[in-house]
């Protein structure tokens, strides 16, 4: 349920009324199904039912004056629930939320620092620009990177910022390029020219920074011959299928998840080792509820044998967000200062219930957070946390 | 041209209609406008012309002016133009000597634009105005109406139309899908506000429709097809085998405590699958007919072929016949009233309520069932795990009222959730918390109700629930915790309970769409079968001769259903009694001089109306099968076939009209 | 016999047969010279505009005229002929509806001119020399009449009183028509001189047709032999009888050739092509748009098919882009 | 601007006239219940009732553009929904034929059109006739009536020829 792009660009919180989008916000019955869907619901002044209802009665600045924004972890819980399909977190909590940022006294300043990297580095950890494409390098199999060796290709890989310097995002990395090999798949990155997609900017409010980040990223792309987009960060797959279009930059992308299961029947085969784990898989924000891949990364996981799936009690369109998200990543200070448990250590525990082996990802984002919130829970059992692609790589071998 | 030959005198009209006409369209330039006109003689406007004075006006107008045709721009002819048509002939004046302007449903409703509003008045009465002229005198034709009625669905409504017009005389058809009639009210347990005893009040009518003389009760029964036209429609009816001889059966169970199953272990539908059956059943106790029925779907007969046949030996009557085939029965009727009712929504849509996950979310008609005394626990509020709940959440609106799954409110939820909270208060004392987002309770008695249900300490909070799952506190996992903002105090709270009952809405039944096509009546874009106006014909469809009862039609409570059902079977009682009915004279004709004997349209006609005459070597059309419907008309090659009321002359001066053309242009 | 009616005949766009169906009338020529004074027939005998033009206005009882209107000499001596006349008859099809040539409605005039100056494989032009209007030669100058955009049936040009429908009209409608003039005893203004009820009405195969008519496919008669015995309609290939007047015997079906629909519509019919369109789409046995398209395809040109004879008199007229 | 301005005032003089056909049962009813609901659409169209659209002859529709119509648009029940069985696939047989010559005769796709529109699919009626008009904006007037006229003009011409050349003649 996406909306139409092309109707909302342009809209603000003034004209906002004007566009289709402001009359369902009409519609709404104050039924509060965004509020209790919402995982920081119960600490926001103004959760978005009372947003919409101050909207319409035209009290919206004494939101932007509450810290209630900084709290939208944009997880579309709220969206997804509501039964008059207004597209919260598409549209009115991001405008919400731009100008609650902007009339923050202090920007918490681990966020500030977020997107200051993001916008001199091209990525938020403040890495450097000629090391993005370092871990190419301890790759097992040979990797193209387009700056190199510029011929048209039928896959880009967008590798993005977690996966190409967190040690654990470069796992995920060579997992997908071990995979990709295997399947004969023509591939290339764009190396160290690649910059953050900008969806991280985007929904921490700070869309000057989102913008310049897809501009720069549109140039790049646009120097190169190829036939479709994948990426392992739905966060991406999310930029590029929500902002880009918008500016016109149109082609196709998929996630790595919904891209191997196009080769299942040529994957299977493969997947000769048994694993032996139970797994339990959390559903990312953006890969599930909001692109609606639920059933995708499941099958995927039962190809492997030796796996038994096991449910968390929030599951699928009720999942709870791993608290990444919406700039959520840099503000886990922030949520602590405002005596908020992060939402990775609840969700942690619904994995720990499961008596799982491993928890199951496929968002970059979420493994350094589950593996920190283990570490909190003080767990004694062991659990992994791993990306699908690192189970299915591990799958592979003999 | 013929009927131009004498010299036309149009009388023109155009309505007010308060303002919903002439607050967009300037009628006095409409007016001014067609006395311009060719044969206009008189033009004027007026606030109602559907009202008495209104009518006078053109009636008066006839005599003095001597005006021997009349158009009328007011609103859809739909709704009206049966009314100018009785004003034009009181007057002494042939009823389709009139033409209708549809200036307000197509014109000054939909648009914004006076200016445009008016063009569109003006080209559309130019138009009728050029029709009115080739108008001829016509006839209306009568068909008689077969006395018989068929009720299709035995639930309250069906139950109550039947009993209407067989008390009146009439011989009612009931077909019943299921083997016994009831539908979704034999179900329940009490019924609000009045909290009477579905069952005491139900039962004594469904014995009464067994043992009414006028009526045939076919239970076990599906309509296959309906064909013909009001007044008489041929109807086939398909007789599931029961594999139990009606007139043998005396229901005295035996065969079931025979039945090589020792104990029953199939889902029990009448219990929504709380209760186990065996694969020779009764689906309840006051079932009517009192006759058991066998499930082949379950019966291991029928799976494998191989039994000990118990049952068939048990019974002295030998009333029991595996062998059975499916019997179908021919009828004609005059009248049909479609009784189909509805089926409750699918709980398990809304994936984050846990129906089907969580063993104590219930559904409403589930809870129906476990507080019944003659239902799976008699009575007894016990839960699928055996516990007895302490606390209870009823969720309102589950399937309603929602873009995600139907937009409809479903009318009976509220009611029927504070009903429930009654009953279960009443049988558990656990606490009832009650999640809606608006509480509706329109009609009599019913917001006494909820004030009534508030002042027992039912809790009720407004928020719709977001989310509802096990509460990890709990040792064994059974609590559930429900989750929602409470708006009216804007907390967001979760309330623990033992048990999650969810007021699921009303749906049109999955095979709405069949029956509509079979019965060629109209549905709305979400399935409930829709009525010919929702005001002025609420129990009509736009098919003759048959009418709406209860559900099938949208959400509706039991005072609602059965008010309806009885106006449906006073709609068919009308048509009945009267014992004809008058058909618009729109059928087609052939010129037999002209015919060529080509034989294109014989074919065309789905009522084989057409005929060919092998000795004159000519085609022609029994007036009485032909429906009006002008197909072969507009494909006869040579012309030759006509249609009154839309004769080619007709349609193309309403194109002239339309456009405003003149014929002079066509000397180009 | 200073007293016999005066007669004319003219030919416009036309092949000429119409003519030959004077002659046709054999030894009931004789009958038809005995009785009037042809006083202008050019195709036959050596008249000019000038012999027309010392006629005072209505001393020629009637002219019978053959042919389309496509050229200002057509136009000039059709107006002419109307003035002179009492009486102006539509001889044929291509005077009533536009005819054979009536199909060049269906281009505009420069795509004609090209191709049959400059394209057209039989063509050696390589100067691409067009026919000029104007052309000086030994001092004086020289006409050509001008090529009309549209061709026109008779009465879009001048007033028509009586048409005499066929391509050609039969011998035996000529004859009755002109015992109907010399009568005296004029038919209403407008009559179409033949049986207005459909060909099928004199079909001798008419017994043949089945009364449950489904179209399956269709066929056409240069490639598929006609069963000379079955209506030839049922047998998928288009006949256009049941949209034509009769009056002709049923040549082309006695040929074992469909009726192409030279005699026209019948009076209750404005467009043949759509009437006959309209009967035999409705009876495709087909019921989705893509069998239908399917069925259909086997008419590759419905205008050429279904308004061989009739587009210049059709609702539409022509092409309408130009 | 000014020519977008020139563009904007030509267009509001000129108005589309679109001559419908709509069957009795549905798509008639279909308008009605735009109406009742203030379902707002273009003024452009213009309903002729008929009971089915098995009823609709294609002259009628060849006629409406020769007469002047910018666009026809014919409305019937659903296929399988028809109230007199099967009148609207007997149409689109029809349809499907005439389009092919209407389109070679040099009328534009978008101005004939065929559309199943229920009896309870009021907004379709407004998508329907939304969407017709905008097209046929876009494609502007049909306007066969000049067009004949037009045409009738290069007769007119002759009697000037005639004179002109009796005079090099004399």
């Amino acid at each position: 349920m996406i909306v139409e792009l092309d109707a909302i660009r342009g809209v603000t919180l003034d004209t906002i009324y004007d566009s289709s989008e402001g009359t369902l916000i009409q519609t709404c019955i104050q039924c509060g199904t965004c509020a209790g869907a919402c995982p920081y619901g119960e600490y926001m002044d103004y959760p978005p039912r009372r947003i919409i209802k101050m909207l319409q009665h035209g009290l919206i600045d004494k939101v932007f004056n509450t810290d209630s924004m900084l709290k939208c972890v944009n997880c579309y819980a709220c969206m997804m629930k509501c039964p008059r399909e207004i597209h919260l977190t598409e549209v009115l909590l991001q405008l919400v939320k731009e100008q609650t940022v902007i009339k923050l006294p202090v920007v918490p300043p681990e966020l500030q620092k977020a997107l200051e990297n993001n916008y001199r580095y091209g990525n938020p950890m403040g890495e450097s620009g000629r090391k993005r494409a370092n871990w190419v390098q301890t790759s097992t199999v040979p990797i193209r990177i387009l700056s190199q060796n510029p011929e048209p290709v039928d896959v880009l890989w967008f590798v993005e910022s977690y996966p190409a310097y967190h040690p654990r995002g470069q796992d995920t990395c060579r997992a997908i390029a071990k995979i990709l090999s295997a399947l004969d798949v023509d591939f290339a990155i764009l190396g160290n020219e690649e910059k953050s997609a900008g969806e991280c900017g985007l929904l921490s409010w700070e869309s000057g920074l989102a913008e310049a980040l897809v501009d720069y990223n549109m140039a790049i792309l646009s120097k190169y011959k190829f036939n479709r987009i994948i990426t392992s960060d739905p966060h991406a797959l999310d930029a590029f299928n929500f902002r880009y279009k918008m500016y016109g930059f149109k082609p196709n992308v998929t996630h790595i998840v919904p891209f191997v299961m196009q080769y299942l029947d040529k994957l299977k085969p493969m997947l000769r080792k048994t694993l032996g784990y139970s797994v339990t898989y959390h559903d990312s924000c953006c890969l599930g509820r909001h692109n609606n891949y639920y059933e995708e990364p499941r099958t995927l996981l039962k190809s492997i044998q030796g796996v038994k799936l096991i449910e968390m009690v929030h599951n699928r369109i009720n999942s709870i967000c791993c608290g990444g998200g919406g700039g959520g990543m840099w503000l886990d200070t922030y949520f602590k200062s405002q005596n908020m448990e992060r939402l990775s250590d609840i969700r942690i525990r619904e994995a720990i219930d499961t008596g799982a082996d491993v928890l199951a990802v496929v968002c970059p984002y979420e493994i350094p957070r589950f593996e920190d919130a283990l570490k909190v829970a003080g767990y004694d059992k062991k659990m992994a946390v791993k990306d699908i692609m690192e189970l299915v790589c591990e799958a592979m071998e003999d | 041209m013929s009927s131009t030959n004498g010299k036309i005198k149009i009388g023109f009209y155009i309505c007010h209609c308060g303002t919903n006409i002439a607050g967009i369209i300037d009628v006095q330039k409409v007016v001014d406008y067609a006395a311009t006109l060719p044969n206009v003689v008189v033009s004027k406007h007026y606030k109602y012309m559907c009202s008495d004075p209104g009518q006078e006006m053109i009636q008066k107008d006839i005599k003095d002016n001597e005006l021997n045709r009349v158009v009328v721009a007011a609103c859809s002819p739909l709704l009206h133009e049966r009314t100018f048509r009785n004003a034009t002939s009181q007057a002494g004046l042939n009823q389709f000597y009139f033409q209708m302007v549809n200036t307000r449903e197509q014109n000054a409703w939909v648009h914004l634009d006076p200016e445009a509003s008016t063009d569109k008045a003006m080209d559309l009465v130019r138009s009728a105005v050029n029709r009115v002229a080739f108008h001829k005198p016509l006839e209306k034709k009568t068909v008689p109406i077969k006395p018989d009625v068929l009720v299709v669905g035995g639930g309250i409504a069906g139950i109550h139309a039947s009993l209407t017009l067989a008390n009146a005389g009439k011989k009612v058809y009931l077909v019943e899908r299921d083997p016994t009639i009831g539908g979704h009210m034999a179900m329940f347990d009490k019924t609000f506000p009045t909290l009477d005893c579905a069952a005491c009040i139900l039962t004594p009518k469904m014995s009464a429709v067994k043992n009414h003389p006028n009526i045939t009760m076919w239970t076990y029964s599906e309509v296959v097809s309906v064909d013909g036209y009001v007044g008489n429609f041929q109807v086939k009816v398909k007789r599931k085998p029961r594999y139990i001889i009606d007139d043998l059966c005396v229901g005295c169970l035996d065969c079931i405590e025979a039945c090589v199953y020792k104990e029953p272990r199939f889902f029990d539908e009448f219990n929504q699958g709380l209760s186990k059956r065996k694969p020779v059943y009764m689906p309840f106790p006051q079932a009517t007919p009192q006759l058991v029925v066998i499930d082949p779907e379950t019966c291991i007969w029928f799976k494998t072929g191989k039994c000990k046949q118990t049952c068939v030996e048990v019974c002295d009557r030998k009333a029991v016949d595996l062998n059975q085939q499916p019997t179908y029965k021919e009828i004609e009727v005059g009248t049909i009233i479609v009784a189909t009712g509805f089926q409750p929504f699918d709980a398990k849509k809304v994936y984050y309520y846990g129906y089907g996950t969580y063993p104590n979310v219930y559904t409403a008609l589930e809870v129906e069932r476990l507080i019944n005394a003659s239902g799976p626990t008699s009575g007894e509020v016990v839960m699928r795990d055996g516990s007895r709940p302490k606390s209870i959440a009823i969720v309102h609106c589950v399937g309603s009222r929602d873009k995600n799954t139907n937009l409809w409110c479903s009318r009976v939820c509220c009611l029927y959730s504070l009903k429930l909270a009654h009953l279960l208060k009443e049988h558990t004392h656990a606490n009832i918390y009650n999640f809606y987002i608006d509480i509706r309770t329109p009609g009599k008695m019913m917001d006494e109700f909820y004030t009534r249900i508030s002042e027992e300490g039912v809790k009720f909070i407004r928020g719709r629930v977001a989310d509802i799952y096990p509460d990890t506190n709990d040792e064994e996992h059974r609590r559930l915790i429900v989750k929602a903002e409470d708006t009216l105090i804007s907390e967001i709270i979760k309330v623990p309970v033992d048990m999650v009952v969810l007021s699921t809405g009303l749906v049109p039944r999955d095979d709405a769409q069949d029956v509509r096509r079979m019965l060629n009546i109209s549905c709305s874009t979400e399935g409930f079968f829709i009525e010919r106006h929702p005001k002025l014909a609420p129990v009509n469809t736009f098919t003759d001769g048959i009418f709406l009862a209860g559900c099938c039609q949208g959400p509706k409570d039991i005072p609602d259903t059965v008010a309806q059902a009885g106006a449906a079977a006073a709609e068919a009682l009308a048509l009945i009694d009267l014992g004809y009915i008058e058909l618009e004279p729109n059928t087609a004709f052939i010129v037999e001089e002209e015919c060529s004997g080509c034989k294109s349209c014989v074919p065309l006609c789905p009522y084989t109306a057409i005929s060919y005459d092998e000795v004159k070597k000519k085609a022609s059309i029994n007036e009485a099968l032909c429906k009006g419907c002008g197909t072969c008309v507009a494909s006869c090659p040579s012309g030759s076939i006509k249609q009154n009321l839309f004769e080619d002359e007709e349609i193309y001066s309403e194109i002239d009209g339309i456009l405003n053309y003149k014929m002079e242009e066509a000397l180009c | 016999m200073p007293d016999k009616p005066k007669l004319a005949f003219y030919w416009c766009a036309s092949c000429g047969g119409c003519e030959e169906s004077v002659v046709d009338l054999a030894e009931d020529i004789l009958f038809v010279v005995d009785n009037v004074d042809i006083i202008f027939w050019p195709v036959a005998m050596d008249f000019k505009k000038s012999d027309v033009e010392k006629y005072a206005d209505g001393e020629i009882v009637a002219s019978l005229i053959n042919g389309a209107i496509r050229t200002s000499e057509q136009q000039e001596m059709v107006q002419l002929l109307r003035r002179k006349s009492k009486v102006v008859i539509a001889h044929g099809a291509c005077a009533q509806y536009g005819g054979i040539p009536g199909l060049a409605n269906e281009f505009q005039k420069e795509e004609i001119l090209k191709w049959v100056y400059e394209e057209s494989p039989s063509i050696i032009n390589e100067e691409k020399v067009r026919p000029q209007l104007k052309y000086k030669v030994n001092g004086s100058e020289v006409f050509l009449p001008e090529l009309w955009n549209v061709v026109r049936p008779l009465d879009k040009v001048i007033d028509v009183d009586y048409y005499i429908p066929g391509c050609p009209p039969s011998p035996k409608l000529l004859k009755e028509a002109v015992l109907v003039l010399l009568s005296g005893n004029l038919p209403p203004k407008g009559t179409v001189l033949a049986p207005d009820i459909a060909l099928c009405d004199e079909c001798p195969r008419k017994d043949t047709k089945p009364t449950d008519l489904a179209f399956t496919e269709f066929l056409r008669p240069n490639l598929h032999i006609i069963d000379p015995e079955k209506c030839i309609l049922s047998q998928g290939f288009v006949c256009m009888g049941p949209a034509t007047r009769s009056g002709c015997g049923a040549l082309c079906v006695n040929g074992n050739m469909p009726c192409t629909g030279c005699y026209g519509p019948t009076s209750r019919v404005k467009d043949q092509g759509a009437k006959i369109l309209s009967s035999i789409a409705s009876n495709v046995s087909a019921k989705t748009e893509k069998e239908i398209d399917a069925v259909l395809n086997g008419i590759p040109d419905p205008v050429g098919t279904f308004y061989r004879y009739s587009l210049a008199g059709s609702i539409l007229r022509k092409k309408v882009n130009i | 601007m000014l020519k977008i301005e020139i563009e904007e005032a030509a267009s509001k003089q000129w108005q589309p006239k679109i001559v419908a056909f709509f069957c009795n049962w549905c798509t008639y009813t279909a308008a009605d219940l735009a109406g009742v609901s203030r379902i707002k659409h273009a003024p452009n169209i213009r309903v002729i009732r008929v009971m089915c659209s098995g009823r609709v002859d294609p002259q009628f529709i060849l006629d409406s553009f020769a007469k002047g119509a910018d666009g026809v648009l014919i409305g019937g029940c659903h296929p399988g929904d028809c109230h007199y069985q099967e009148g609207n696939y007997k149409f689109l047989r029809r349809f499907q034929m005439l389009r092919r010559v209407v389109d070679s005769l040099g009328i534009e796709k978008d101005r004939l059109r065929l559309e199943w529109i229920s009896a309870s699919e009021g907004d379709k009626v407004r998508i329907v006739v939304n969407d017709m008009v905008a097209k046929i904006k876009a494609l502007g007037p049909l306007g066969l009536p000049v067009k004949y006229k037009e045409w009738a003009n290069e007769m007119n011409v002759l009697e000037s020829e005639i004179a002109g050349k009796e005079e090099v003649y004399a």
